[in-house]
């Protein structure tokens, strides 16, 4: 059932990829991106790291897909026509794809299967947050605090004089 | 042996004080309450000051004194405190007294005064610091009384600041006194170091007891004569004496209380009382310290009754005779007359503040006139005035009997007869004598005698507030006589801690006739020169340049000018110049230095460093040409460029491995 | 509890800074009065009986260089930060200010506080350059005429200063390894440095703090400085920043190079005396009221140096020590308190005339004698008046240096005559001689004016009547450093 | 707990395994798979259901407190109402609007569908009986939560109508803006019991003092505090009135439903409800104890039942509120979650973490007490404006 | 059984396929979410690594991938409002036609 879980999921990911990659239109785009991301999560859960996943759905989908669609709302007007399509982008990034799977391929040591561990709990992440990565968590807290101010600095009407 | 009054000394000084805080505090409307104010204040210190004199009674050479911790600094305390002693007692009875009178006395002469109740305060407060002089058991504390006694005089002789002469005799006054002062201070600080304490009298322990005697050894009389120089500016001694004169720019109430009674006399008190300090180690009473006393007493006194012969200004022939006897007293210290000096102090104390008031009482009558070349024959229009003022100026010229200043001068003249060193102070100081009955006989004649001149004509008396004070202060200079005589020199053995004995015996003695003689031949050489005096003295037309010369106060100030003032300047000038030229030039020419450097560095970039960089930049901007080439600005260029070199790396390693 | 009252003033500049332009000034009262309160509370806590450093608070800063974050007061930086807190409210109050120089002055009042109670050199110089800056804007922005060159003058001269300073004592750490003073002072007892090493860091040291007093002939900088500065930051210049020179002298030259001071007592007694006669001659010939203000400013520091000079030249004895090191205290606090209420004076004069040249006014008595009176007791404090503050430091610097060196004190003691021809001449033409025309509409003191002027003229009173209340604040600390230097 | 009070409790569990038993000897994947699937189907049905009855519940009691009858007609008390308008939607025609984007139009409903559904899988609705039991329940719920608005946006987009965009931004707006107080309301629960799984949560929440306050966070100050926090922020995630701005009839017709008809809508319908339970139903896990009976000496009573009792409380407040306020304007709404409810909803933290230090006793009550009434009071001070409102008259028809 | 090098070229064709968008789309928001699938594919790799990894004890892998998706929230958000900002400027989106930095 693993076996085939997995593929089902790595096939639901790859191709909602692939169709937010190409989809003419950007919202049928971003909902693709939606479902790749929706299978991320289900491969995080997969290997086990649940937390990660469930993360990975309250912000990509919860968030970053908002955003997103926001973004395409409120740039309507260059959303409407389809973009064109760059054919010389496919050449390299097959390229770049050929390179990387020989390497995975060629290297023995990748070639493994997973021991088994105690589930991670959220519990155990909480701790590990606020004791070994304490600072990386309020620097975190900081580049988001930033950001947000960044963001709204920059969409921010201009004061008409 | 305490008696109340000794811890509670403070109080005498303390009352005029707060009377003349309390006059601060009123508006200057309050003309009378501040006369009111500042005379109960004078009154109430005046019945403190007998009740301090009281137990200075009970036995000869009593002594009593209160010491208290002023602040500590690091482990060391510094200890202040008041004495009383027959010296203190006895000024403070005098200064009140004298005081008293000239309050009164102001309340008349300075009733138009627009500022009134200023007057009033620093009166006050002059009385107040001197009173604390007068009472100071520590030297430091002495020196802080003294300094704003000091302070007082300046204000009251610029007490009229809308006349420039007064502010610029207010500022002289100071001044001077002040570079006395620098002395002292230096003399206080030696002290200090030396027997490392400055009270007077502590159990033994005090500076002018024998083991501070005793720790201070030699320096002593260093230590001395930095004191006397202190003495000198405040008492008006050659060279300093210069202040004096000037400082009748005052009311005259002040120049009667301050620069005739008092304050002139701190100085000499300030010898009396740190005595000990000055005789220490004395042969035969006769020590560097107190020749150098004697010899400047002699200087002064003679200097000044010449001086005084030649003026013109009723209140400066007044100072330059105040002068002479504050000289005339020093001498008496410095020979040992101790007693008699403090004798003379206190009843020229009386008579001088009488003469100064008297003059006051002229100037008032006359329009505040004050050439006695304009008035003349006043003695019908002022009777009153006229004999307080003869009375006063027999006590000055030393009449003997009946005035205390006779009694009191032949004393000194005694003194100087025991004086080993020389018997030229002795022969000078008869001198004096002649010239003092001399001066005041001229005077006399010039004012009350002769026809009326310009000033005179619509002369009056008085009013009663200003003659009833002349009255009292002749009275009391008459009746001190009592305590002075050879007979029963009750206030000699009083100073000088012994009992007094009644000798009728006494009372006629060798020096009695010598003085006699001495103020007859002064009085009548007197009427003699100026029986006919007109606008012209006599002296002038007989002598004009030495008249010329004295009229001028021997060019004193004038030479002071030239010399020291003039060089103190240029020393400022030159300073400010050295800061701004020197000093700040050097500073400038680093600046420069650096300025330089850099200018030259710079060129050398300019020169060297450019044109290579020059070259470079050339170079550069053609290769930079080409490569603008692959900057579409697109970011997809650059995003391409970097996969490529990911799969450049890619192959990279593929080929490595 | 230090550490707030350094940081409370910052506070304040913040939100002055954020404050409406019209409020500033009052704001910045209202934080002074803050900090008042804060230094009240640390008086109160201050235990005058006990010595060594009190309150101290001590944070890793970077260990790696020795710094340590260390505050900490005795009796001399209790007495310096009361002094601070006294200052900067008469400055503010003593004339309009702008937002922007409210902010300046706060911060420069933060960096004094820090300066004062720093006991780590690191942390002490990085206050001590704090408080440059501020200063060096005020008078670059707010100056009268000729402020440009006088503030670079000004810049330049304590910088460099600061820079040979700072070079020292990277040399002292550099052998010895610590930056704290106390250490530091412990190693100064058996000498510090050796060889021509001692001679240099002392005369970076010395370069530095001389600049800083300043001590003749490092001075020139003052006077063009002060002349052009705004009445508070006048105030605040003479009043507190010129102290951080003579603390510098007592926490770090004195300890450091007892040895070489010795050595060298000799010119270093001769340049206080020069600074002391120098400066009250050349106040002399000055028609500039500022001006003449600033060098009787330097001549009052040149006492204080005298005294310090004094005490660790010879091996003088511990009752003069005490005496020189306790006036010299009093001093700092006396100059601080007495020259600043001149500077306010002349800058009261200044604002209702329009100019200070000693002849532009005349008969002020007669038109303003509050004004007047008030003034002269200024005056007559700065000239050594006794009964008043100036008296005291001076008496005990005097008594203390006289039985070390007598000469140089004699000499020195022509300072105080030359002053008292200055105020002299001072008075004379402002408050005598008939009404200047141009004084004739002028108005006596306000009702914002007596509120400087009183409480200052109290303390001055207070400090020359019974000033035990000042001597217990640094007793204490005396005996310790005289302790330390015997 | 008597044997046939713990028989009645885990029934279900029971009844779960008597039908697993009947696929013994099947190979693993296939037990999970109809575990699961028994799981969803007793979800789908309890909660069908429920969304009928609570349906035609709402209508009458809205009608009672409008002060009339409500749905009367169809069957015993106008019960089977639902039933017959089940059979309407679906028979109705499903208009696809020409400029629509089709396969949006089609997705929305399903997606918005299958978030609510999801939702309500993490809850614990008794004793053992969490669908499905995840170690980050919590999270999984706001994680599948926060795609609501995505399908409301799809929703609106594939419209293509100018109504239907605006109702579905106005939706957005409001749901992101109130889906912070409503996560960070639950942080201080999560902080104190310290996991994020719905069971455990419960769990921490039994016992009672005096065998009559039971130990939910909602007796104590800040979990009072974020239980009303939580609950207002509920109602605007499900766009319930006061909140029901996005699809406000007199504003913006239906707002992303515009251009639904039939089965979809009744969908999208659906979905609300179905959000509306899950919503209170976290609430109720997170504040109300979840099935913890509220007194010691009612423990007999099986789980389940308290558990839909309080959710039947919490879904009649909903209905009384539509009832009784009216709406509230956009501005306003946005304002007051930016303005009031954040900042409460972080005292509600600091006022837990006060709670906890102080030892949850009797002191860290009233502490955690203070702090929230300071901020309140500073919060109402700062956010007056001054303005004053007469007193407000009702005019009755005569 | 799954194994790690599977997961990785999984990984590494998302990753391709986000360069794609990245590389060949006009629209920002294209690129915009061609990095964010770049951005996935590495935290795939992360926690890939991390449960096939020596030590699965730790959760260092997971840690970063938390740390990634929040930085990559921060991005996103950054962009967007860039990609605003920019709309808002020029009217349009086409990186074509943002070549400002043309040299």
């Amino acid at each position: 059932m693993n076996n085939a879980a997995f593929l089902v999921i790595a096939i639901v990911t790859l191709a909602g990829a692939l169709a937010a990659a190409t989809l003419p239109k950007l919202i049928h785009a971003a909902l693709c991106l939606i479902v790749a991301f929706v299978g991320l999560a289900a491969f995080f859960f997969f290997l086990g790291a649940e937390f990660v996943g469930l993360v990975q759905l309250f912000v990509y989908v919860g968030a970053v897909a908002v955003l997103i669609v926001f973004t395409i709302l409120l740039t309507r007007r260059d959303v409407g026509k389809p973009d064109k399509f760059n054919w010389g982008g496919i050449v390299v990034a097959v390229a770049v794809f050929g390179g990387l799977l020989w390497a995975i391929l060629k290297t023995p040591s990748v070639a493994i299967a997973a021991a088994q561990i105690p589930p991670l709990t959220v519990k155990r992440i909480g701790e590990v947050l606020l004791t070994n990565y304490v600072w990386p968590l309020q620097c975190v807290g900081l580049l988001l605090t930033a950001a947000l101010i960044g963001a709204l600095v920059l969409v921010m009407e201009e004061k008409r004089r | 042996m305490n008696h109340w009054i000794v811890a509670n000394l403070w109080l005498i000084p303390a009352i005029p004080l707060a009377a003349a805080l309390s006059i601060l505090c009123l508006n200057s409307s309050r003309g009378k309450g501040a006369a009111a104010l500042a005379v109960l204040g004078q009154i109430v210190a005046l019945v403190m000051a007998v009740i301090a004199f009281v137990p200075t009674l009970q036995a000869p050479g009593w002594r009593a004194f209160h010491n208290f911790t002023w602040f500590t600094f690091g482990e060391q305390a510094l200890r202040i405190g008041w004495v009383l002693d027959p010296l203190a007692a006895a000024m403070l009875v005098m200064i009140t007294l004298v005081g008293l009178c000239i309050f009164v006395f102001s309340v008349g002469y300075m009733a138009d005064d627009k500022n009134f109740t200023r007057f009033f305060a620093y009166l006050s407060f002059f009385s107040a610091a001197m009173l604390g002089v007068v009472i100071a058991n520590s030297l430091l504390l002495l020196f802080v009384c003294w300094e704003l006694v000091g302070l007082a005089s300046y204000l009251l002789i610029g007490f009229w600041i809308d006349k420039p002469s007064a502010a610029a005799a207010a500022k002289k006054a100071f001044i001077t006194t002040r570079i006395g002062d620098i002395g002292f201070f230096l003399g206080i600080l030696w002290l200090y170091s030396g027997s490392g304490t400055l009270l007077f009298y502590d159990n033994g322990h005090g500076c002018l007891e024998n083991a501070g005697l005793l720790l201070l050894g030699a320096s002593a009389t260093f230590v001395a004569l930095l004191i006397f120089c202190g003495a000198v500016g405040k008492s008006g001694q050659f060279p300093l004496h210069v202040w004096l004169p000037d400082a009748m720019e005052g009311p005259t109430p002040v120049s009667a209380l301050i620069h005739a009674a008092t304050m002139v006399a701190a100085g000499v008190f300030l010898v009396a009382r740190v005595y000990p300090l000055f005789s220490a180690g004395a042969i035969d009473g006769v020590t560097p310290s107190l020749t150098v006393v004697v010899s400047i007493g002699v200087i002064t006194a003679v200097m000044a009754a010449l001086i005084a012969l030649a003026q013109f200004d009723i209140k400066r022939i007044l100072a330059y005779s105040t002068v002479s006897q504050l000289g005339l007293m020093m001498v008496s210290l410095g020979v040992g007359g101790v007693a008699a000096g403090i004798m003379h102090l206190i009843a020229h104390g009386f008579f001088k503040a009488l003469l100064f008031l008297g003059a006051g009482s002229v100037i008032h009558g006359c329009d505040h006139e004050q050439d006695i070349r304009k008035m003349g024959g006043l003695r019908w229009l002022m009777p009153v005035t006229f004999l307080t003022y003869a009375i006063g100026m027999m006590n000055l010229s030393g009449v003997p009997f009946f005035f205390s200043g006779g009694w009191t001068k032949e004393e000194i003249l005694q003194a100087t007869t025991h004086w080993h060193v020389s018997h030229l102070p002795h022969y000078l100081m008869l001198v004096g004598v002649v010239l003092t009955a001399l001066y005041m006989t001229r005077q006399m004649i010039y004012v009350f005698f002769g026809n009326k001149r310009a000033a005179s004509t619509h002369a009056h008396e008085s009013p009663r507030v200003m003659t009833m004070p002349l009255m009292m202060l002749a009275g009391c200079s008459i009746v001190l006589s009592i305590a002075l005589t050879p007979a029963w020199p009750w206030l000699h053995s009083y100073l000088n801690g012994e009992p007094a004995h009644f000798h009728i015996a006494r009372l006629i003695q060798p020096m009695l006739f010598v003085s006699l003689a001495l103020v007859a031949a002064g009085i009548g050489l007197g009427w003699l020169i100026y029986r006919n005096v007109a606008e012209t003295d006599p002296v002038e037309q007989a002598q004009p340049a030495l008249f010329h010369f004295l009229e001028s106060k021997m060019w004193l100030d004038e030479l002071y000018d030239w010399t020291v003032i003039g060089l103190s300047k240029m020393a400022a000038r030159l300073s400010d110049w050295m800061d701004r030229n020197v000093w700040d030039g050097l500073v400038r020419a680093f600046a420069g230095l650096g300025q330089f450097f850099g200018i030259f560095s710079a060129d050398f970039d300019e020169r060297g460093i450019n044109a290579g960089v020059d070259e470079a930049t050339g170079g550069t901007r053609g290769l930079g040409r080409l490569m603008s080439a692959l900057h579409s600005g697109q970011i997809q260029t650059y995003l391409r460029a970097a996969a490529v070199s990911v799969l450049a790396l890619l192959i990279l390693y593929a080929w490595l491995t | 509890m230090i550490t707030v009252l350094i940081l409370m003033p910052l506070v304040g500049a913040f939100f002055v800074s954020a404050a409406q332009p019209n409020y500033a000034r009052r704001m910045a009262l209202e934080f002074n009065a803050i900090t008042a309160i804060l230094v009240f509370m640390l008086w109160k806590n201050f235990d005058s009986t006990a010595a060594g450093l009190q309150l101290v608070e001590r944070h890793a800063w970077i260990p790696a260089i020795g710094a340590e974050y260390l505050v900490g007061i005795d009796g001399l930086s209790l007495l310096l930060v009361i002094l601070t807190s006294l200052i900067f409210p008469f400055a503010f109050l003593a004339q309009r200010m702008g937002r922007g120089s409210c902010v300046l002055m706060l911060i420069m009042q933060s960096a004094l506080y820090g300066t004062f109670t720093a006991q780590n050199f690191i942390l002490w110089f990085l206050f001590y350059e704090m408080s440059l800056i501020p200063a060096f804007l005020l008078i670059k922005i707010w100056g009268g005429e000729n402020r440009d060159r006088a503030a670079t003058k000004f810049f330049v001269y304590t910088f460099l200063g600061s820079v040979a300073m700072l070079l020292s004592f990277l040399g002292i750490y550099f052998a010895k390894g610590t930056f704290d003073f106390a250490t530091l002072a412990d190693l100064g007892k058996h000498g510090l440095l050796t060889g021509n090493m001692a001679w240099f860091a002392f005369a970076g040291i010395f370069l530095g703090l001389a600049v800083k007093v300043p001590l003749f002939p490092f001075h020139t900088w003052l006077p063009d400085a002060y002349e052009t500065a705004p009445t508070g930051v006048a105030m605040v210049l003479t009043g507190v920043l010129s102290k951080m020179g003579v603390y510098g002298f007592v926490r770090l030259l004195l300890p450091l190079f007892p040895h070489e001071i010795q050595v060298l007592a000799p010119w270093l007694l001769g340049l206080a005396v020069c600074t002391i006669v120098f400066a009250s001659l050349a106040a002399w010939a000055q028609s500039d009221l500022k001006r003449m203000v600033a060098y009787l400013s330097i001549n009052h520091l040149g006492y204080c140096m005298l005294g310090l000079f004094a005490v660790t030249a010879r091996s003088s004895s511990l009752i003069d020590m005490h005496a020189a090191l306790s006036g010299v205290f009093m001093q700092i606090f006396n100059h601080g308190i007495t020259a600043a209420a001149l500077f306010y004076y002349v800058g009261l004069l200044e604002q209702r005339r329009g100019l200070r040249g000693i002849d532009d006014f005349g008969g002020l008595m007669q038109r303003t004698p509050l004004l007047c009176g008030w003034m002269s007791v200024a005056m007559f404090s700065s000239l050594g008046l006794p009964g008043l503050n100036g008296f005291i430091g001076e008496f005990l610097i005097f008594k203390g240096s006289f039985a070390v060196a007598a000469s140089f004190t004699a000499v020195a003691v022509i300072g105080l005559l030359v002053t008292a021809i200055v105020f002299m001449r001072m008075m004379q033409a402002l408050f005598s001689g008939p009404l200047a025309k141009s004084c004739n509409a002028f108005p006596d003191l306000g009702r914002n004016e007596k509120w400087v002027v009183v409480p200052v003229t109290l303390i001055m009173f207070a400090i020359g009547i019974a000033p035990q209340f000042m001597f217990n604040i640094f007793n204490t600390t005396v005996i310790q450093m005289a302790r330390l230097f015997a | 707990m008597t044997m046939s009070g713990d028989f009645l409790d885990q029934i279900f569990i029971s009844a779960k395994q008597w039908l697993l038993s009947l696929l013994t000897g099947a190979p693993d994947w296939l037990m999970q798979v109809a575990s699961s699937l028994i799981n969803i189907a007793a979800l789908l049905g309890v909660f069908l259901t429920l969304f009928a009855l609570i349906s035609v519940l709402e209508r009458k009691i809205l009608g009672r407190i409008q002060n009339r009858y409500g749905p009367n007609r169809v069957g015993p008390f106008g019960l089977f109402q639902p039933v017959a308008d089940g059979i309407k939607m679906l028979i109705k025609e499903d208009i696809v609007p020409a400029r629509a984007d089709k396969l949006l139009h089609f997705l929305a409903p399903i997606m918005i569908a299958a978030t609510a559904i999801l939702t309500l899988g993490v809850i614990p609705y008794g004793r053992n009986m969490t669908p499905f039991a995840i170690d980050g329940g919590i999270l999984f719920f706001f994680a599948v939560g926060s795609t609501t608005e995505l399908a409301v946006f799809i929703a609106g987009w594939g419209s293509n109508n100018k109504f239907s965009m605006l109702g579905a931004m106005r939706a957005i707006a409001q749901m992101v803006s109130y889906e912070l107080p409503l996560i960070i309301t639950t942080l201080p629960v999560v902080m104190v019991v310290g996991a994020l799984s719905p069971d455990a949560i419960v769990a921490a929440q039994n016992g009672y003092t005096f065998g009559i306050v039971p130990h939910w966070f909602v007796t104590t100050p800040w979990g009072a505090t974020a239980f009303l926090l939580f609950f207002v922020s509920s109602l605007v995630e499900s766009n319930r009135t006061p909140f029901d701005v996005p699809e406000g009839e007199s504003e913006i017709v239906a707002g992303h439903m515009t251009e639904y008809s039939g089965f979809k809508y009744a969908l999208f319908f659906m979905a609300e409800y179905f959000g509306m339970f899950a919503v209170s139903g976290l609430a109720v896990t997170l504040f109300l104890g979840g099935w913890q009976a509220p007194i010691a000496g009612l423990q007999f009573i099986p789980s389940y039942l308290w558990f839909f009792a309080k959710l039947g409380v919490l879904l009649f407040t909903f209905i009384w509120i539509r009832g009784t306020l009216p709406r509230s304007r956009i501005d306003q709404v946005m304002a007051f979650a930016w303005k009031f409810m954040l900042p409460m909803a972080f005292t509600c933290v600091v006022a837990a973490a006060v709670w906890h230090y102080q030892g949850r006793g009797v002191a860290g009550w009233l502490w955690s007490l203070a702090v929230v009434a300071i901020v309140y009071l500073g919060l109402s001070w700062f956010l007056d404006t001054g303005k004053k409102f007469a007193t407000r008259t009702y005019r009755f028809a005569e | 059984m799954t194994t790690l090098s599977i997961l990785l070229v999984i990984s590494a064709a998302l990753f391709c396929i986000g360069l794609l968008a990245a590389l060949s789309r006009r629209h920002a928001i294209f690129i915009l979410i061609g990095i964010e699938l770049m951005l996935a594919a590495a935290n795939l790799n992360f926690v890939a690594f991390w449960r096939f990894g020596p030590e699965p004890q730790t959760p260092t892998g997971v840690m970063v991938a938390i740390f990634s998706i929040a930085i990559a929230a921060a991005e996103v958000a950054v962009g967007l409002a860039l990609v605003i900002s920019v709309y808002r400027h020029y009217r349009t989106t086409n990186v074509d036609r943002l070549n400002q930095l043309k040299g």
